[in-house]
């Protein structure tokens, strides 16, 4: 085990008492897992509210603060967090506009945002919800849980805060989530598997000189294993498989995401062969953002998310944000 | 007839059961899953067994509704809200007298089973734990050595099929050739009936 | 190798077109690989220029941008840049105010630079130096190339960055440089060793298991090897190697540094180790950054900078920044 | 007598064995440094010698400027200005003739290690490149293949030593056991001497 770590047991409590005292902007509950802004709630704004497992930082407690979310709730590791959690952490930030659960598609979080929304609502909280499922490498079918929530939440985070930034009602701030998760779709590779705390080893066995092809952000494998390929060839593959899926007619977003253990500078350089495929597609680019932003624990690897945006699109996106994870413009 | 002090008996059997075979779940869960399976477990049925020294509820349903909430608030993922339906829905159904029979437990049981069923929107054959419930509480009517038989088949059975349900889906037909891990610990609650039967 | 990229000669050019890409607001000369932010020179500004091996990203090129660098020279991976890139950089945003040259103390860095600054003068540019030299981990001997520069070179970068900003000369600036590094300390561990790309495989081997103490940024091992240790021992050990160098009586800012591999979840829980221990040994923390800055490729590990300040320096930290790498205020 | 054909041959000799031993000097350069050595002098010496292909300059005194600046321009690190500066100031001492002897080469080459010894700091057993240039120049005066003997046995004696320079100085004792890499370099270097002169 190569790990930073006192034991399995304590790592998300240890890293929320870290981040309590990094972010003193923040409140940070670390014995029921809640992270919320600290000036929260505030009034006259839909707060957004977020969670999964635990080991896809800085998702979702590094995007806590002004012009994103409201709360998060981190779970174990790779384990979507229990109702209890989205139920406080709903009651602390609501003002009276309602609470938007951004969930990921995932069975787990899934049924546990599902019981907290009846719950909070027995709490008189008006509650709406958003799923993201934007990974192309699952089919959206009857034979599967359906389209994996990835790289999109971030999207999704960043514009429908700025949307709740600005008082808009809880209807048009969910309606905009959806519009945004719509307009999405992503693609992952892996170099290597990931080692979870709790296992101590990687969950699966993948060599040296070979690649997993539309993978998850829990360790799972992909959906198929190939010899390596260079930046260039990846590029191709993640993108092509994006575009089968959603096509562009106006400029995207583009995510260029690593997945914790692949340097800065292999990203850029992965980056500039995004870049160049995006041209040859004929996608036009209006914003770029490149970094580990929803990553699988030590996992080497990316992915790419392209968001069709439009001008209210980019202008949410380029409104200010304060988060440990994502901040402009304040 | 079983009274409240059986349904302690069996959920204490399952948090060891659990606790013991935590690793091989977890295990099962890395090949087509997120290696979790047996730590939410584990941390959740200590939390039950831990509950139920400190509460003693009084009678059968009052055990599984109190255990299948606690299984709600300690697990999460997937298994946390399946197998703590289970056992709330169970309870319920068993309504609140002091001793149920095996044929009521079976039959609460399969109510059980069945809002699992509705929760999940998984069917026999889709690689999930129902794969050893749904046989379990069928051959319930007959023994509880008969449904841990069911249920460890049942698992077994899930090897050769193809997930289309969970995060074992994701893998297509990749997820072939590998036990379900929520189906393997569905048998080990199984089990447990028949060791708090003393059987 | 599991390493996203195309061929180990192009990553650095890679790496800045991608860049190039993702940063419209940076003038990247991949060719000749300088990164400049896009409005130099500023007039009436003291124009910071910093460089040295790539693999350390986001250092150097990622702190390029207002109020702190107004350009980076990176070299081949883990190798000094020659003197012909830092030449013209400097020529690039010199408005007359004069050029800082921020060196971190490496043989290659400090003889390439010096031998820059000597043509760059030529050139009528004046140029002041200053050399980071922080990790505790080397003794600064006569039997020694003096202590290494690590993460003490953001704290450097970013205040006397703000103080360029205000306007100040270039004597002062460059004071205000050397008072941050003599102020700052830092040490590191390391979990595994780094893969360059050139070599493509580990620099060393280290077993699962087993810890370097006291590594540096290039892959190097360290000065003793040791059975794995808890984040909360490895904290102890590395307070207490800064605090045998470093006595302060101030508060103190705080990096809490990934080495690149290793996920921010462990990164906040190893934060959590050195802030217990700084109360511990009675040190008051005024600010605390936790994430990967100074890095080294795919290295798992943290290194511990202490940087004891005053107001001044506390304000000079607090100014905003602009830059892909760390950004505040604006 | 050496003319700048000659001078052409050493640089184009010394880029073809740094070349061919580019992977054993940045596997040398791992243990006790960044691995980097090899892709180094590997990039420097091909544009060294590309440069002198193109540019033909017509002294021995001229090809040794120019590669040494070459050197400085390309390689980086701590031996790109080393060797750029051995070889620009060795060159500087030749002057301008058309030719040289080996004596007056030795002695150039005398001045050119000086000029790295003060530049880097390091005096003969520090484990640097300086223990295999010094004794390579103190041998230079009888052939070169006492030359080329001299720098393979002072890279050699750079194995027991504890590095007081460079990068392997951070290792203190570790450093012991481990030939340096900018001595095996050099000794390359001295060796490509030989190869020129067709002995
Ligand atoms: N929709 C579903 N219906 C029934 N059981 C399911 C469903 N989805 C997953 N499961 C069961 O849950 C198990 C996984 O549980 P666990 O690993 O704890 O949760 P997660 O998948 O969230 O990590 C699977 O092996 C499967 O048996
Ligand atoms: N101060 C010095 N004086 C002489 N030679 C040195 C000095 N520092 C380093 N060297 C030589 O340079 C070699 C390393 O070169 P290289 O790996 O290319 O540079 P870097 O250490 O910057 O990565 C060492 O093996 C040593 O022989
Ligand atoms: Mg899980
Ligand atoms: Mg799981
Ligand atoms: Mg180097
Ligand atoms: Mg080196």
């Amino acid at each position: 085990m190569r790990m930073l770590i006192n034991v399995p047991e304590t790592v998300v409590a240890d890293a929320l008492r870290g981040m309590a005292a990094a972010h003193p902007e923040l409140t940070v509950d670390v014995e029921n897992r809640v992270v919320v802004r600290g000036d929260a709630p505030v009034a006259g704004q839909v707060a957004l509210v977020s969670g999964g497992g635990s080991g896809h930082e800085p998702l979702h407690g590094g995007f806590v603060g002004p012009g994103m979310l409201a709360a998060a709730c981190p779970g174990e590791v790779f384990t979507s967090p229990v109702p209890d959690q989205m139920v406080r952490a709903a009651a602390a930030v609501d003002s009276g506009a309602g609470v938007l659960f951004v969930v990921k598609n995932y069975t787990g979080d899934v049924l546990n945002f599902d019981m907290a929304a009846e719950l909070a609502e027995d709490e008189g909280i008006r509650v709406a919800k958003v799923l993201v499922n934007d990974d192309v490498a699952v089919t959206d079918s009857l034979y599967t849980a359906g389209r994996r929530g990835t790289g999109a939440t971030l999207f999704v985070e960043k514009i429908a805060g700025a949307a709740a930034r600005e008082g808009r009602p809880l209807e048009q701030v969910e309606a905009l989530a959806r519009r945004v998760n719509e307009s999405s779709r992503s693609f992952g590779v892996a170099l290597s598997a990931v080692t979870t705390p709790a296992k101590g080893s990687p969950t699966f066995d993948l060599p040296a000189g070979e690649l997993e092809l539309g993978i998850g952000i829990h360790g799972e494998p992909g959906r198929e294993r190939r010899p390596m390929m260079t930046s260039g060839e990846i590029a191709e593959a993640a993108v092509d498989a994006v575009l089968t899926d959603l096509a562009p007619r106006n400029p995207v977003l583009v995510l260029v995401n690593g997945m914790g253990a692949t340097p800065l500078l292999e990203l850029y350089g992965f980056n500039a062969e995004v870049q160049r495929v995006l041209g040859e597609r004929g996608v036009a680019v209006a914003r770029t953002l490149v970094g580990n932003y929803v990553t699988s624990l030590d996992m080497a690897g990316a992915s790419v998310t392209l968001c069709e945006i439009d001008e209210e699109l980019l202008g949410l996106w380029d409104a200010p944000v304060r988060t440990p994870g994502l901040r402009w413009g304040m | 007839m079983l009274d409240a002090d059986f349904f302690r008996r069996w959920m204490t059997a399952a948090a060891a059961s659990v606790d013991r075979e935590a690793d091989r779940l977890t295990a099962l869960d890395s090949p087509i899953g997120d290696a979790d399976h047996g730590s939410n477990l584990q941390r959740g049925f200590a939390a039950v067994a831990a509950t139920l020294e400190k509460e003693a509820p009084g009678t059968p349903g009052a055990v599984l509704v109190l255990a299948g909430r606690q299984l709600i608030s300690t697990v999460g993922g997937a298994s946390g809200p399946l197998y703590g339906t289970l056992l709330r829905r169970t309870g319920k159904a068993l309504g609140d007298g002091a001793e149920v029979s095996r044929e009521q437990l079976a039959e609460a049981l399969r109510t059980g089973v069945d809002a699992v069923r509705t929760l999940g929107g998984a069917a026999p054959g889709d690689k999930t734990m129902i794969d050893a419930l749904v046989p379990a509480v069928d051959a319930l009517g007959d023994s509880f050595a008969a449904a841990r038989a069911a249920a460890g088949e049942g698992a077994a059975a899930t090897t050769p099929l193809q997930a289309r349900k969970g995060r074992a889906s994701y893998l297509g037909e990749r997820s072939i050739g590998h036990q379900d891990p929520g189906a393997t610990s569905a048998a080990l609650l199984v089990a447990a009936l028949e060791e708090a039967a003393g059987e």
